[in-house]
């Protein structure tokens, strides 16, 4: 294949290499700097998609990020990414594109059927009808317009890309490096303020690049590389090209992908394909341009017509000529200066048809007073029908159109903050309003200063009053200046199937039905006929369509008004959002101390939060895991187990307030504890439900050690925060979580006091230490570690905590010291079993609806004294008779299962939510009773002790008789504890 | 004398240390650190307890670089104070004598680890890490921060291309991962 | 007018000259037996079953904006009644059914699609509440059913089973859940209450309410003053706002929850899938955009627009579970403004000011809730009890401690 | 958002953990006659305000301290950060 529409010299590619690619199966070539729209149409192929609905033929209409027709799925296998724009894509040696939304190939699209069905798919006719049968929504007519309906497609494989997210700091961001940027940069920079320019294009320069004026006695494309070249020598700018800014948050915070790898075939081994940069900016200068706009002609979307603009930029920056023979259908002044650099590059110019009757004359070309009103071409334009103003028409031959309807300013990043954009009538077009996010100003073309040197002026101006800057500007050669001349014009009288959004398929029929139906707020006809909805956000479409919305009813444009313009700028990959944060790296994990000992015994661990623990320690021979379970709990309670428990929450209260800060937090009373003693207690939230539980251990008159449970670790010592710093802001106390300061292990059994015996340096007989002491002990002579006598197993239990550091060997001294007594790891499950066989409550108990009374705890809530909770507590909702009461259900036949989240029903009488009473909580095997047992919430519970009832399970079709008994399955008089 | 041997917090017997061209990420093993917290008025006594130790009582966001004990401020009147473990293993308990009534000290030793990160690439590397404006940060300055979603206190040593991160302890091989991840993408 | 197949073929080979509006434009009157303040999903759905349902003549729908505006077009257009708790359960499966037989009731093709959803399970806690939740649906005769990993896997051949830092365990599915063309629910309704003469009154902005002597005579407009028998109000994300107008504080907080669409795609998810352990879910539109949200960002807020930490926040849980979604772009992110309330349920119920009656309170859920929200409101409005099914929605609950607290998260709105 | 934190200067609101209306410092007496209406709007009714909210912010990633923030809730904008333990004392709260 040639480049047979390439332009012989000029242009900012690199002639000198080129570029292989393919496209739907045909290697082309092209150049560096090249886009993958520049290359395509440099070698003569101007048909890369097909619509949304009704699957027209469509070639690129822009030559920029708010293209709506040239998207294919760029790159191949895991890859893929569908719906790319083919005028953004950089080209690079090995690119593979396909085209996209078609059945059959692109020149053949079945579904081009839909065109010729155009006349029944109007605007919102799905509404109106596919109702009848109601069945067939789901199987017949959804699957249909589900399978028409979406452009590419995902490969459905794992992206296999790794996406950074970064932080910078700036004085001052520029967005957009046209003329106004890079002035605005060269003033900032040249006061030595941090700047950031970022611009969404590989090449600084903004409209520089496609443009053919002269700044003073060079070209704008070198003056800009000149400024680029002084801006990168300055320590205090960074340039950031390829990178668009896609969102103003609020504060000064913007958000900013930059493209690191997307230019290349692949990206680097641990390099990132994308960066999304959070920027925090004290000012902003919006720089970002303007952009042209389409003029609504009867068959207005055939490859070959573009924006004028478009044309201009791909014969001047790509040396590609759009086709022999141009048309350009103006209504202002810069359409004509398009046919002047294309006449000058060589390029035929049909004519220019011009709908004012004062349009500049040419010399090298025919001007047409008149209007564009058809187009003809099946996969691409071949004429043009013209409509003089004299009332005759004319066919034109020509396979480009450039339309030139004027140009909308680039205001998105100005409403992200909902601010509203104003009209402009000398303009015809929304410019910035005054409500602008804080600390941003806007210059250049973005802000309504349409010429080359107003664009430096303002640039210049912009950064100056950003910062506060005095002085004169920089003196800038001299450049462009002449004024906007206008004629607002936005369809062709009496068009119908004009497009105004082309990737939607919405036309000026569609606008004028939905105004007919009664869909006339612009969001109306925005959601009714999707005008705008597409990839583009209506870059290109909306002001058509407000335009004649405004027409119909009567309006000006500015009272229509515009939709709101919504983050992100452009379409930007999710996985950039998600940055590092997937697979096994979505949270960070929390690994405790003794996990590198558990891999070694073959742990099985779970996650708990962020934690990992060990679940259970599997030995030869065991084929599931409750083997291992049992195993572990019958040797817990047989001799001696250890389980790690470093997870639950410490927090190091200290200070003289600190008892009578714990009376505040806990609804129990702790003033009177003892030093050396621990207790349990209950904290309720203001609401008077249950928040959590642990224990508070009295080392010293002034300092506690709380712990809570593991996955409350946080918001408990958030809320002791609240409580110390906001309600009583005066005592003295401090806290500091000490969580992961401290390995802490629990020995539990009845030979646990001889293991620790063997490595606690003092004397733990019953006497010295009874059940619920506590104490700054040492350990294996003379390692500092604390032990508390506490037990959730219901068995002689110790938890003793030495710094984690030392966490593993202690581990290891424990295993070493508890041999002979065949000391057994245990994990979570055991955990899980020994707490409910003892009718311990835990997570499932604890689910933020249960109350004390619930719990069966209720007289622990003291009245005597101010605690958080306590007042709520008492409200008559929550203290009804028949209210739920924590009770132990085991099965009538033993053999049976009671599974967690069964209901509970009577023996008799209907199975449904009226007649619901209670719920399992939690469930397990008991191999000491060697049944299941179970831990639940029964209504009155506490008063039906030995009563028999249903347990119900529809969902896992499982219903059982089952005995209402007490939760302390084992030892209910604690003699184990206190042994 | 007791037998137990410390793992560090990646987990080896040794800390870790990777280098690349432009950055050194070196597990910093050695440190004890123990935290300090006025009580209720005695934050006067407190203060100058602390002006002792460290010849000066860091304010917010500020460390003072000292040895053998340096110290930086975590919040209102609560300080961490950082020693060498091997001269200071028992930091806390000297501390808690130091400073007797005037303060609540806590040990925080096995709850940390800390990471040097030393290069020119620093600030390449810190600023895919986290918000802090590393490139404007002087000698001493501190800030806690979120890192990969763990809170880590980020300290500016006196080398310009030397940063310290504390980071939660039981986290380190997920903190590492963070750092390792973000040198290979900026070297 | 009816719409129908044959309608569309009609119209289309003759012009499309004999489509009306959709609803009229109306000068607003002098009195109204029923006023509802609210022309989104739920007042315009009260209206039309105050209509239809409950004989009403003399209705108006006063809306400060245009219809459709509020929560009802811009959510992710989720339907379901997985409800744990008795005060909800019966209520949303009232909805459901509703939805159910929506489009054929109104003679408008709202798209009503029960392609179902997903809860994804990650931990035995998890799988517990769920199991109790599922059993409750049931129970109030929903349905609900348990999946495996392996089902799942077969649906979702892309989910991250393999690497997930929280591993899928299995799930709850409602298979009669699914999603609504959101815009289409409340235009349905405008046209229906439309068609039977209710007054839909578009940029009518209530700006006070007269009172005297305890009751509610009617209210003050940006289009003067409007007498009405009963005010009903139906402005959620904005019931602070206009109440405080009636000087009522409410266990209400206004929040924003951002929403997301990603460009159109080829169809690659079937249903809406819910992931347990970050906060993401999704669907994928008949357009082709994946529709996906998360958590609200969690502070008070009117402006309709969120920031990126939950931005973030939300993509790294889509990428968590479908790491094939990286490629995917987001096109469009925006933000609605929520009524928080201290439970996470809604309030259905009398005011103190006779003749001023309130519907708000619906947390992040309440385009699902709009078919029986709207009913039951209209109930109440002119029976002066509540529906059976809202019965629990009072505003007593939070002083007497009848909390339905489906979350667990007790009276700390952003929590819920 | 940033928040200006009094202690630490600008810090993004990523940083912080948010609980609601600054009011929740005024926590009602215990032993008031009318103790039971009290917490009951105390802890369930709220302003909400479309406009000034002062509320309360927690710098959970940062130095621990609860912050009274006021800012608007139509703009975000934020016009006064304090230190929640010197607003508590300002409000009469002690020990």
């Amino acid at each position: 294949m040639t480049q047979k529409n390439r332009i012989a010299t000029g242009g900012q590619i690199d002639r000198s290499r080129t570029h292989s690619f393919t496209f739907d199966g045909v290697t082309y070539r092209g150049h560096p700097g090249d886009t993958l729209a520049s290359a395509l149409l440099a070698n003569g192929v101007r048909l890369m998609g097909r619509s949304f609905k009704y699957h027209r033929p469509r070639g690129p209409l822009t030559a920029g990020s708010e293209e709506p027709n040239a998207l294919v799925e760029l790159r191949d296998g895991a890859r893929q990414e569908p719906n790319t724009r083919a005028t953004t894509t950089e080209l690079f040696d090995g690119l593979f594109a396909k085209s996209q939304n078609r059945l059959g190939s692109l020149k053949f699209d079945l579904l081009s059927i839909n065109d010729r069905l155009s006349n029944f798919l109007t605007a919102g006719f799905y509404y109106k009808t596919f109702m009848w049968p109601a069945a067939f929504w789901e199987k017949l007519y959804e699957p249909l317009i589900r399978h028409a309906a979406g452009l590419g497609s995902l490969s459905l494989k794992d992206d296999p890309d790794v996406y950074d997210k970064g932080f910078l700091h700036c004085d001052l961001l520029i967005v957009g490096a046209g003329p106004a940027g890079l002035a605005a940069a060269l003033t900032a920079g040249r006061a030595g303020v941090d700047v950031i320019l970022a611009d969404e294009d590989f090449r600084m320069g903004g409209r520089l690049n496609s443009e053919t004026f002269s700044l003073g006695d060079a070209s704008g494309a070198d003056w800009a590389n000149g400024v680029v070249a002084e801006l990168e020598s300055l320590p205090n700018v960074r340039l950031m090209a390829r990178t668009t800014v896609i969102g103003v948050f609020d504060h000064g915070i913007y958000g900013a992908v930059e493209r690191v790898s997307d230019h290349v075939h692949t990206p680097d081994a641990g390099k990132p394909r994308q960066i999304l940069w959070r920027i925090y900016t004290k000012r902003t200068v919006l720089a970002a341009g303007a952009t042209e706009r389409p003029i609504a002609v009867e068959n207005n979307d055939r490859p070959g017509i573009m924006l004028a603009s478009a044309i201009r930029t791909y014969a001047n920056r790509f040396s590609v000529a759009a086709d022999k023979r141009v048309a350009i259908f103006t209504n202002n002044d810069d359409g004509h200066r398009t046919a002047a650099d294309l006449h000058a590059k060589g390029i035929k110019i049909a004519a220019v048809i011009d709908v004012r009757p004062d349009a500049p004359k040419s010399t090298n070309y025919e001007v047409i007073e008149g209007q564009v009103i058809d187009t003809k071409g099946r996969l691409g334009l071949t004429s043009i029908e013209v409509k003089l103003t004299s009332g005759s028409t004319r066919r034109l031959d020509c396979g480009a159109l450039g339309m030139s309807g004027g140009w909308n300013p680039n205001v998105h990043l100005t409403c992200h903050q909902r601010g509203r954009p104003v009209w402009n009538e000398a303009l015809a077009a929304f410019v910035p309003g005054d409500h602008l996010p804080a600390g941003m100003t806007v210059a250049g073309a973005a802000s309504g200063e349409m010429s080359t040197a107003g664009a430096l002026r303002s640039g210049a101006h912009s950064a100056m009053s950003a910062l506060d800057l005095k002085g004169d500007i920089p003196s800038f050669p001299k450049a462009e200046d002449a004024p906007v001349n206008l004629k607002p014009f936005w369809y062709v009288e009496g068009c119908s199937r004009a497009w105004l959004d082309q990737q939607n398929d919405v036309t000026v029929k569609d606008v004028k039905l939905s105004h007919q139906e009664g869909f006339r707020s612009v969001e109306h006809l925005k959601r009714y006929t999707t005008l705008g909805m597409a990839t583009d956000q209506g870059k290109t479409s909306n002001m058509g369509g407000l335009a004649i919305m405004a027409e119909l009813a009567g309006k000006t444009i500015p009272e229509v008004g515009t939709t709101i313009f919504r983050p992100p700028y452009t379409p930007t990959a999710i996985g950039v959002f998600g940055g590092r944060h997937r697979g096994q790296d979505f949270h960070p994990k929390r690994l405790t101390p003794s996990h590198h000992w558990a891999k070694e015994q073959g742990a099985v661990f779970v996650e708990v939060g962020n934690w990992l623990r060990a679940q259970w320690f599997p030995r030869a021979g065991e084929t599931t895991w409750r083997q291992s379970v049992d195993r572990e709990v019958l040797a817990t309670r047989g001799s001696v187990g250890v389980c790690d428990v470093t997870t639950l929450g410490k927090v190091d209260v200290q200070g003289t307030d600190a008892a009578e800060f714990l009376n505040k937090i806990y609804c129990n009373a702790f003033a009177k504890l003892e030093v050396g003693k621990t207790r349990y207690g209950l904290m309720l939230r203001e609401d008077g439900i249950a928040k959590d539980d642990g224990t508070a251990a009295r080392l010293a008159e002034d300092h506690f050690v709380v712990t809570t449970t593991t996955a409350n670790a946080l918001p408990v010592y958030r809320h002791m925060e609240f409580v110390r710093q906001c309600l009583f802001p005066d005592m003295d106390v401090q806290l500091i979580s000490t969580t992961e300061a401290w390995a802490q292990y629990s020995v539990a059994g009845p030979n646990s006091r001889r293991v620790l015996e063997k490595i606690v340096d003092q004397d733990i007989s019953n006497e010295a230490f009874p059940f619920m002491a506590c104490a700054n002990i040492t350990v294996c002579g003379g390692l500092r570690a604390r032990l508390f006598r506490i037990s959730f197993s219901g068995e002689l239990a110790y938890e003793i905590a030495v710094p984690t550091a030392y966490g593993d060997a202690l581990i290891r001294k424990i295993m070493e010291a508890g041999a002979e007594y065949d000391i057994t790891p245990y994990g979570t499950e055991a955990l899980g079993v020994m707490r409910i066989e003892k009718g311990h409550a835990a997570g499932n108990e604890l689910n933020g609806t249960t109350t004390a009374q619930n719990l069966g705890m209720g007289r622990m809530v003291s009245k005597k004294k101010d605690s958080i909770g306590s007042i709520l507590s008492e409200r008559e909702g929550l203290n009804r008779d028949d209210d739920l009461r924590q009770v132990g259900i085991k099965p009538v036949d033993l053999k049976a299962s009671v599974p967690a989240g069964s209901h509970l029903m009577s023996l008799t009488g209907p199975v449904d939510a009226a007649h619901d009473q209670g719920y399992v909580t939690s469930a397990c095997y008991s191999p000491c009773l060697g049944h299941a047992i179970a831990l639940g919430f029964l209504k009155n519970g506490s008063e039906r002790m030995g009563e028999r009832m249903r347990l119900v399970s529809p969902l896992t079709k499982v219903e059982t008789e089952v005995e209402i008994v007490s939760p302390h399955f084992i030892d209910p008089e604690g003699e184990r504890l206190r042994a | 004398m007791h037998d137990l041997k410390t793992i560090t917090a990646l987990g080896g017997s040794e800390p870790r240390v990777d280098t690349f061209h432009h950055i050194s990420i070196s597990e910093n093993d050695g440190l004890a650190l123990a935290s300090v917290a006025a009580r209720l008025g005695s934050e006067d006594a407190c203060h100058k307890t602390m002006q002792d130790l460290l010849g000066a009582v860091p304010g917010p966001g500020e460390a003072v670089l000292r040895e053998p004990e340096s110290g930086f401020w975590m919040g209102p009147e609560q300080w961490m104070i950082a020693a060498p473990r091997q001269t200071h293993e028992l930091l806390a308990d000297d501390l808690k004598t130091r400073f007797g009534g005037c303060a609540s000290v806590t040990e925080q030793s096995g709850a940390w680890v800390s990471f040097d990160l030393v290069g020119p690439g620093l600030a390449d590397v810190t600023e895919r890490l986290c918000a802090v404006p590393i490139r404007k940060m002087q000698a001493g300055d501190t800030r806690r921060t979120m890192i990969h979603q763990l809170g880590c206190f980020v300290i500016r040593q006196a080398d310009p291309h030397h940063l310290r991160i504390l980071g939660p302890r039981a986290s380190a091989g997920s903190l590492h991962h963070a750092l390792m991840t973000a040198a290979q993408s900026t070297a | 007018m009816r719409y129908s197949g044959f309608k569309v073929l009609k119209e289309a080979l003759t012009g499309h000259k004999g489509w009306a509006p959709a609803w009229r434009d109306p000068e607003p009157q002098p009195h109204y037996d029923i006023v509802i303040i609210g022309g989104g999903g739920h007042g315009l759905a009260t209206a039309y079953y105050l209509a239809k349902e409950f004989q009403q003549k003399r209705i108006a729908v006063l809306e400060k904006g245009w219809i459709g505006g509020g929560n009802v077009g811009r959510n992710t257009t989720i339907i379901r009644s997985n409800y744990l708790l008795d005060g909800n359960e019966p209520f949303y499966e009232f909805s459901l059914k509703l939805w159910e037989g929506l489009e054929q009731d109104f003679n408008y093709n709202a798209m009503v699609s029960q392609r179902g959803i997903l809860n994804l399970i990650h931990t035995d806690a998890q799988r517990d509440a769920f199991v109790r939740r599922g059993n409750a649906m049931i129970l109030n005769g929903a349905d609900a059913e348990l999946l495996t990993t392996a089902q799942i896997k077969e649906r979702y051949p892309f989910l991250n089973t393999e690497d997930a830092r929280f591993p899928i365990k299995g799930g709850l599915a409602q298979h009669r859940g699914g999603t609504v063309r959101h815009d289409a629910v409340a235009w349905g309704y405008a046209r229906g209450a439309d068609s039977r003469g209710v007054d839909i009154i578009q940029n009518c902005e209530v700006t006070g309410f007269r009172i005297e002597n305890g009751k509610c005579l009617g209210v003050e407009t940006s289009r003067g003053f409007i007498g009405a028998g009963k005010v009903g109000c139906a402005v959620a994300g904005s019931s602070g706002r206009l109440m405080a107008k009636a000087e009522m504080r409410l266990p209400i907080e206004s929040h924003v929850l951002q929403a997301f669409v990603s460009e159109g795609l080829k169809p690659v998810l079937p249903g809406v899938i819910t992931f347990g352990a970050g906060h993401f879910y999704v669907s994928q539109s008949d357009k082709g955009g994946l529709v996906f949200g998360g958590d609200i960002d969690g502070y008070n807020s009117y402006a309709q627009r969120g920031n990126l930490p939950v931005v973030e926040d939300v993509c790294e849980g889509g990428m968590a579970i479908f790491p094939a979604f990286g490629r995917a772009r987001l096109l469009r992110m925006w933000g609605g403004i929520m009524d928080m309330s201290m439970d996470g349920s809604p309030i259905i119920d009398k005011t103190h000011i006779e003749g001023l009656y309130f519907n708000g309170g619906w947390c992040y859920g309440g385009f699902k809730a709009t078919p029986a929200s709207g009913y039951c409101f209209a109930h109440l409005l002119v029976r002066d009890t509540p529906h059976p099914t809202a019965a629990a929605y009072r505003f007593d609950r939070f002083e007497k401690g009848l909390m339905i607290d489906e979350k667990g998260m007790g009276n700390q709105p952003n929590l819920h | 958002m940033i928040i200006e934190h009094p202690l630490l200067g600008p810090r993004d609101a990523a940083e912080f953990t948010y609980l609601g209306d600054a009011r929740l410092i005024d926590r009602p007496d215990w032993q008031s006659e009318n103790a039971a209406q009290e917490f009951f709007e105390y802890g369930y009714l709220r302003d909400n305000p479309a406009g000034w909210h002062q509320e309360l912010w927690f710098h959970e990633a940062g130095d621990r301290s609860w912050l009274v923030v006021t800012r608007n809730t139509l703009t975000h904008e934020i016009s006064k950060v304090e230190l929640a333990r010197d607003v508590a004392r300002s409000r009469g709260r002690s020990k």
